[in-house]
């Protein structure tokens, strides 16, 4: 799998995550423009026909939301992609699809909120897209790009886990990653084309009827039904991915992902210019979170600090992880501003000066 | 110097992102790593562009630049936005034609170029731009003036691959410009 | 003896849960016995949306999914966009539709998309309990117009097949009612017609299918269909407003 | 067999089927199913033309009609 | 305030909020019908117009969150109320109305998710409600009775929050305190009319024009209106509310809001019975969440046992609190399945002697 | 010197972010001078919504709410119901209203909503950098229709105007163009009797003005007027669709 | 005694929602604490109902109820279902005329009224829910007769005012006819 | 003053006016605005007949437009 360098070609986030869902055999793509995520839409209008995939735009993300889920149930490998207000317009169909227990993958490139807000980048829907899909008590995969090259590898991840766990696998990324550029290699999809699932509605000859469908009356049979879901969670926590970077001898650690993590590495190598002992621990999955990880961690270092641009809100899950063992902090910005190295750098700096005045 | 963290900044429409595009790819050609982000304005026409360019010889932490080494400004905004932001001893190539000010710094190493000027020379105003980054690379070169022109040629599709020579006239006219400003070991490398 | 009338093999025996009168059950006979003339059992995916029709996929005898209140019409468009060669179809209901699958009714229209919508409009948000649809009679008393559906404060019923009627992407368009045996056998002609029109992938096809809630209109069934004869038929009328859509466009 | 079956189980007593027959040879019994419901009967199958007009209205399927064969006199 | 209990009225849930928000002077009600909740929307449809009031049925819970937002935009005290399915519809609007700080009432009765799930009681949508209001980093005031009279209470007691913070409020209750009768006396809500707001666009007069937005294009600006926010989030901290129910000697304490809450009531008494030193730990507002309460608790009590109807919510909440000082156990039911007090009380004593063994 | 010409007084100073040769430019200012001589500055709220107009409150100088993409109307809806004797206003993008805000759109007109919607038709979405609009012309290439839009996949430019007039709480609908003097001098009467619908009571009033888009088409701004001219003015022909609904209903 | 744990179970139709509504409105208009707590199947019609009534003299804490310390069944998958959830020495109140098989528990207080015949001679089918209400406070006097009589005074509007009698009627041939059943003490607190 | 008085800095130069001017008396300038823009100028007061097409269809209330009072005989 190794590639050469120069064998990389220069491409946007945007177009990086489509080619990759190209790569991957995806075979419908339903969404609906947004700013910063525009691009994905009009690269597959380019791009899937050709493959013979199907491409529409819809005329709403609910519609889109429910078009995934109509050729998901028919068997389909599919996706779609938003920015943040569009997420919000698809939990309802989340919710369905992850009651329905469908495979498929949702793209949000973050951007500046709530509301309107603006189109820069943002860390701030982490809530939303890990802790529930919709309503209800289900869950989205959640995986978190640090570069365009892992915007594309987690791309192709995201529709195997989807598949592997008939669930919705969500990209969370942000607007600076899907329009900066950067080399990426391509890696090539599971076999084309995969099989058909057997639960799938193919309205396909005689046998058995199936159904898709997220209506249980009975208590006791949506209970069974949750039951099982949340056993597959369960299951799911196998696929928990993250990155140590110089955390062997850290005595502080920076915890960040996607955007925000590779701003905190270049402080953390500026740290370690100056002779701080820091490192960089970035969950890859934010759902499931890397608990574990977290939790060793927190037997090491004299602190954490957590780096979103959110109020914070994955620093939740760091705390949950750590429960009191280490003193975690926050350092966040918020509306589209990112926050810079130096930025973080000052934050480790006052992180150690805080835990060596106690 | 192998690695450099660049700002170019100036009006849309001056061909921002496009030069940080060309630039990127020539590192990407020798084998480094780069990237490459825009950031734009909300209108559609006339707003302000900049495009951030990070290249290094290891894995890019941040593509996210506050304190750059390297700046293009390409009009008075843009000069009185980033200048102060420069990193001391960071190099600032200024668009003369569009900067009615001298930097107010003094821990610059500036080149002025008259882009339009240079590019009007060549009865091509489009490669203002490309005189620009032939400036930069003379004062950093960072990358060869030869991957650009490979870059360069990447880009153009078959039947405007015509367009390649007029750019790397731009460029070498931009670091022959700039070359004039250098002190003289960096005119050399330019050579 | 020769059985002459015998349940539809597209039609499960479930028995079901809809209310005594209830025409919902008709409307699904004649929608299986369409797909069993036309042979299309073996090849056609049934959409449910969210209304008293929620459990359809229990009564028919096919592939079936079950979509979000409103969004049967951007499921089928899903299922059809990666699975052309297959027949697919909807049953919503008027709220469903008409209320919060207004857009993606529209689109799917818009788009000519090959899909056949069967839409009971019973004037009613049946499945709730009764509260106003957007295709409840001026005058209407629903539990949430409970001094009558007042026109100036919530509007007129809306008249979906002429509405749709407008849009290019349509090939058949009717408007039937379940009520008598004439008046049925028409529906099923129009059923016919609508699921031909994609098996001709002409485009877009909708049956309206006025339809009895015995139940919420606080009726017993015969006073039910009787009420429905003496008010929506004037309110409604019956005809086929699109009939041969993308040949007359191409 | 008669020429009109009803499935006692499925009919929830509608009364649609007894109004639209034509020779009007259907009635309401007054036995309650298991879920509830009183259901039909046929009470004159003499008169039953095997139209199955009660059919096509009943919603709940219940009805099963045959028709006495003839051998078709061409 | 005291009201004998015979002068109590018999009613449902649903009906003692609309009777609440009538007295609370609401002025338009926007909503969509869904069980169990419909009643609500049916109160309000028969009693708001002889009051003065706006009663519109919306064509869909997008419409009436954004009704709901412009009325608010107006100056118009306004809510609405649904059930899990049509909150994840209203979470972009939700998003809008929290950007652009408007006020207003949200109810929401939920019901078994995920999807179409069915009618029967849940708790499943804490994260959703508590956690944020859509995309980016809002957040609802949320509010969760305990019983009929709280929910009038309550709701009322939303509307004055609401205005006080220019933030939606949120009622979280459930289907059965929808749907079950209990006795309960109305308050009179604050004076009528209320002053209209002056940075309401009532398009009235030749002074300043005003304003109603969420969007700011530039990061700088959009991240000072976020700390604006979350300024305003951090003052609502005092807004706090639970209830201690036989804590002062206790040495294990559940953790429940609403319906569960009573349910692990009756538990708590049968564990006194038994002579267990049990206690209960009632969030009244689960956002801001009583993290005080819970903290003070963990120091004193030797387990806490949390019993939702979900498959772990605000469990979180709790552990955030404790930060790892006593042993969080989790008990829920899914689906729509209410616990029972023999169940609870058998979970106290579960924790209670794994505590021991320890 | 008298002054022929002058700024009306709805409309603020700041100058617009449109891009250069913009007919939304245009279409400001004929609803700003409607509502000076009608003497509704004092009593206005308006509605912008998502798309190049989503700026629109700084341009006007009224009170103004922000609306989520294609809710406009349902907001309006809002303001109006809790503030009967104003005048509400809506100004929507064809992506805005005509594709995720169809539902909104539909049923504020069929509720007969006493308010007025300004609709610019500008076959694209401008604001996200020239996507296919439900108004796309067939074959012609946007970024997401890169060979030309196909009718048959996406079907075909949507006709607001048509469909809403089907629609009984409609008391004025017309669709006019802002290429040259004559075209914008219609548009102003246009918009003034939509206004006077609303100030008479009568009902839900809408004016689809083609506009155009010159950077996302691609053309010079005077080439775009043209292009509008030649290609849109076929497509979407230009009148009264209903010029009294309520009255005529009543 | 002053407190009850009641779950009222049969056909949708047969009155259960407001036979307990009644009995609540009773425990309320004595100053005590009481829940109400419906449960349907799916259906409009031709469902189970189920309906659980609390009455205390404390503030109640469940409204739900797992183990019942009286029951009122109306059917037999009623009967089927909640017999052996009710508490040891539980009332259970049998609606003879739906339910065809006796109890199975021996620890409980059964009275067996057949609801149908006691409603049908007073002409008047519809209050045989009356009649079990009846039958149960004849075996668990948690509210005096007479507050039903109030509660159902209080529940029908002026024109329909004459329709308590008969109900009340309906409690008091309940209340008679469970008395016969019932060991001495219980019946005389009926009189 | 004058008959047409364009504000530069709001002009974009998008040429509109220019094109509708029915006797052709505006014409684009070779100057740029602060914007970046070029903007417009009246090339021919003379000719200019105060008719404000120029304003009617300018995107951006560039354009003022005066006409020469006339003492009115009637
Ligand atoms: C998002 C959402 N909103 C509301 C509901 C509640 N709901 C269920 S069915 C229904 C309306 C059903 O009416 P209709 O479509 O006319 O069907 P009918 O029952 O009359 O056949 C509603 C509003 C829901 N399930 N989901
Ligand atoms: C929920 C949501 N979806 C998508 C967008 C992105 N978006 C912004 S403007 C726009 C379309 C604008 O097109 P139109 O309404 O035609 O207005 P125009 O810019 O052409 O005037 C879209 C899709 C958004 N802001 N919110
Ligand atoms: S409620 Fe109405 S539509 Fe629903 S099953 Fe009953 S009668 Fe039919
Ligand atoms: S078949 Fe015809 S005649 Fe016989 S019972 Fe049925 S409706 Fe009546
Ligand atoms: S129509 Fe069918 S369900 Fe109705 S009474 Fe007749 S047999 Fe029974
Ligand atoms: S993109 Fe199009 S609609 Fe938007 S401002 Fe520019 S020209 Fe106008
Ligand atoms: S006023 Fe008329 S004549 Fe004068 S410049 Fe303008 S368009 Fe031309
Ligand atoms: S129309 Fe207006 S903006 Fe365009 S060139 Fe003329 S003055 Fe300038
Ligand atoms: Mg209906
Ligand atoms: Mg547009």
């Amino acid at each position: 799998m190794a590639t050469a360098l120069t064998d990389r070609v220069l491409m946007k986030g945007n177009e990086a995550i489509a080619e990759a869902a190209i790569r991957a055999g995806v075979q419908a793509y339903f969404g609906y423009p947004i700013t910063p995520q525009s691009e994905i839409s009009e690269y597959m209008a380019a791009h899937l026909p050709e493959h013979g995939g199907a491409f529409l735009q819809a005329e709403s993300e609910v519609a889109a939301i429910n078009m995934v889920y109509g050729a998901a149930g028919a068997g389909a490998r599919v996706m779609t992609s938003t920015s943040s207000p569009g997420i919000s317009l698809m939990q309802e169909g989340l919710s369905y699809i992850v009651g329905s227990e469908l495979p498929c993958v949702i793209i949000n490139v973050m951007r500046g909120g709530p509301g309107l807000g603006n189109i820069a980048p943002s860390q701030a829907d982490y809530f939303q897209a890990t802790k529930s899909a919709g309503h209800g008590d289900g869950r989205n995969l959640v995986l978190a790009p640090s570069t365009i090259q892992e915007a594309a590898d987690l791309t192709l991840l995201a529709f195997d886990l989807a598949d592997r766990y008939r669930n919705p696998a969500m990209v969370l990324t942000d607007g600076i990653t899907g329009q900066m550029m950067e080399p990426v290699a391509f890696r090539e999809g599971p076999s084309l084309p995969r099989e058909v699932p057997a639960w799938a509605t193919t309205g396909a000859g005689d046998g058995p009827v199936r159904l898709i469908n997220s209506i249980y009356l009975e208590p006791e049979a949506l209970e069974a039904h949750n039951q099982r879901l949340q056993e597959k969670y369960r299951r799911m926590q196998v696929e928990v991915r993250s990155e140590a970077y110089l955390m062997d001898d850290a005595v502080v650690a920076v915890a960040a992902y996607g955007l925000t993590a590779r701003i905190a590495r270049t402080a953390v190598d500026r740290a370690r210019a100056k002779g701080i002992r820091a490192g960089l621990l970035r969950p890859i999955t934010v759902y499931p979170f890397p608990t574990q990880a977290c939790a060793d961690a927190a037997g090491q270092v004299a602190g954490i600090l957590t780096v979103e641009m959110s109020a914070g809100q994955m620093v939740e899950d760091v705390r949950l992880a750590v429960e009191g063992r280490t003193p975690v902090r926050f350092y966040g910005r918020l509306g589209g501003v990112v926050p810079t190295p130096p930025e973080v750098l000052a934050q480790i700096e006052r992180l150690l000066s805080e835990v060596k005045a106690r | 110097m192998a690695s450099m963290e660049l700002i170019i900044a100036g009006f849309g429409g001056q061909g921002i992102l496009f030069l940080g595009e060309m630039l990127t790819q020539a590192a990407i050609l020798e084998g480094k790593h780069a990237t490459w982000m825009p950031a734009y304005g909300p209108e559609q026409r006339g707003g302000t562009a900049t495009c951030t360019v990070v290249i290094a010889e290891e894995p890019i932490g941040s593509p996210v630049v506050a304190d750059p080494d390297a700046l293009i400004v390409m009009n008075r905004p843009s000069m009185d936005k980033f200048e102060p932001r420069a990193r001391a001893g960071a190099v600032l190539i200024v668009n003369a034609s569009m900067v009615d000010r001298p930097p107010e710094r003094a821990d610059l190493v500036v080149v002025a170029v008259d882009a339009a000027a240079e590019a009007r020379a060549l009865d091509k105003p489009q490669v203002a731009n490309m005189v620009l980054l032939g400036a930069l690379l003379a004062a950093r070169p960072v990358v060869a003036m030869e991957s650009v022109a490979r870059a360069l040629a990447g880009h153009f599709p078959p039947d405007r691959q015509h367009l390649v020579e007029i750019n790397v006239t731009a460029l070498t006219r931009g670091a022959a410009a700039a070359a004039r400003q250098l002190p003289g070991a960096a005119s050399a490398r330019v050579a | 003896m020769k059985q002459v009338f015998t349940r539809p093999a597209s039609l499960a025996e479930t028995p079901m849960h809809y209310c005594p009168g209830c025409t919902h059950g008709v409307a699904h006979r004649l929608v299986a016995e369409v797909l069993d003339e036309l042979g299309l059992r073996g090849r056609t995916i049934g959409v449910a949306s969210v209304g008293c029709s929620v459990f359809a996929y229990n009564y028919f005898n096919l592939d079936f999914q079950q979509a979000a209140h409103g969004r049967a019409p951007a499921v089928a468009t899903g299922i059809k966009r990666v699975l052309p060669d297959r027949v697919v179809f909807t049953y919503q209901g008027d709220g469903d539709l008409a209320a919060i699958g207004t857009a993606e009714i529209v689109h799917a229209a818009n788009r000519g998309e090959n899909i056949t919508v069967i839409f009971i409009n019973n004037a009613v948000y049946g499945m709730t309990g009764g509260q106003m649809a957007p295709t409840t009679l001026p005058g209407m008393r629903t539990t949430t117009t409970p001094y009558g559906r007042d026109v100036r404060v919530t509007g007129y019923p809306i008249h979906v097949a002429e509405m749709l009627a407008t849009l290019k992407g349509v090939a058949y368009i009717s408007r039937v009612a379940l009520c008598g045996v004439a008046h049925i056998t028409k529906a099923k002609r129009a059923i016919r017609k609508a699921f031909q029109a994609q098996l001709d992938g002409k485009g877009f096809s909708l049956v309206e299918i006025l339809s009895t809630c015995p139940v919420t209109w606080g009726l017993q069934p015969i006073d039910a269909v009787r009420w429905l004869e003496a008010n929506m038929l004037p309110v409604f009328p019956l005809g086929e407003f699109v009939t041969d859509g993308q040949k007359e466009r191409a | 067999m008669l020429k009109v079956v009803i499935d006692v189980e499925r009919c929830k007593g509608c009364e649609l089927c007894v109004h639209y027959c034509p020779p009007k040879v259907l009635a309401m019994s007054p036995a309650l199913n298991t879920r509830g419901f009183y259901s039909v009967v046929l009470i004159d199958e003499e008169r039953c033309t095997s139209c199955a007009a009660c059919a096509i209205v009943c919603p709940d399927m219940a009805i099963t009609v045959y028709k006495a064969e003839r051998v078709a006199v061409r």
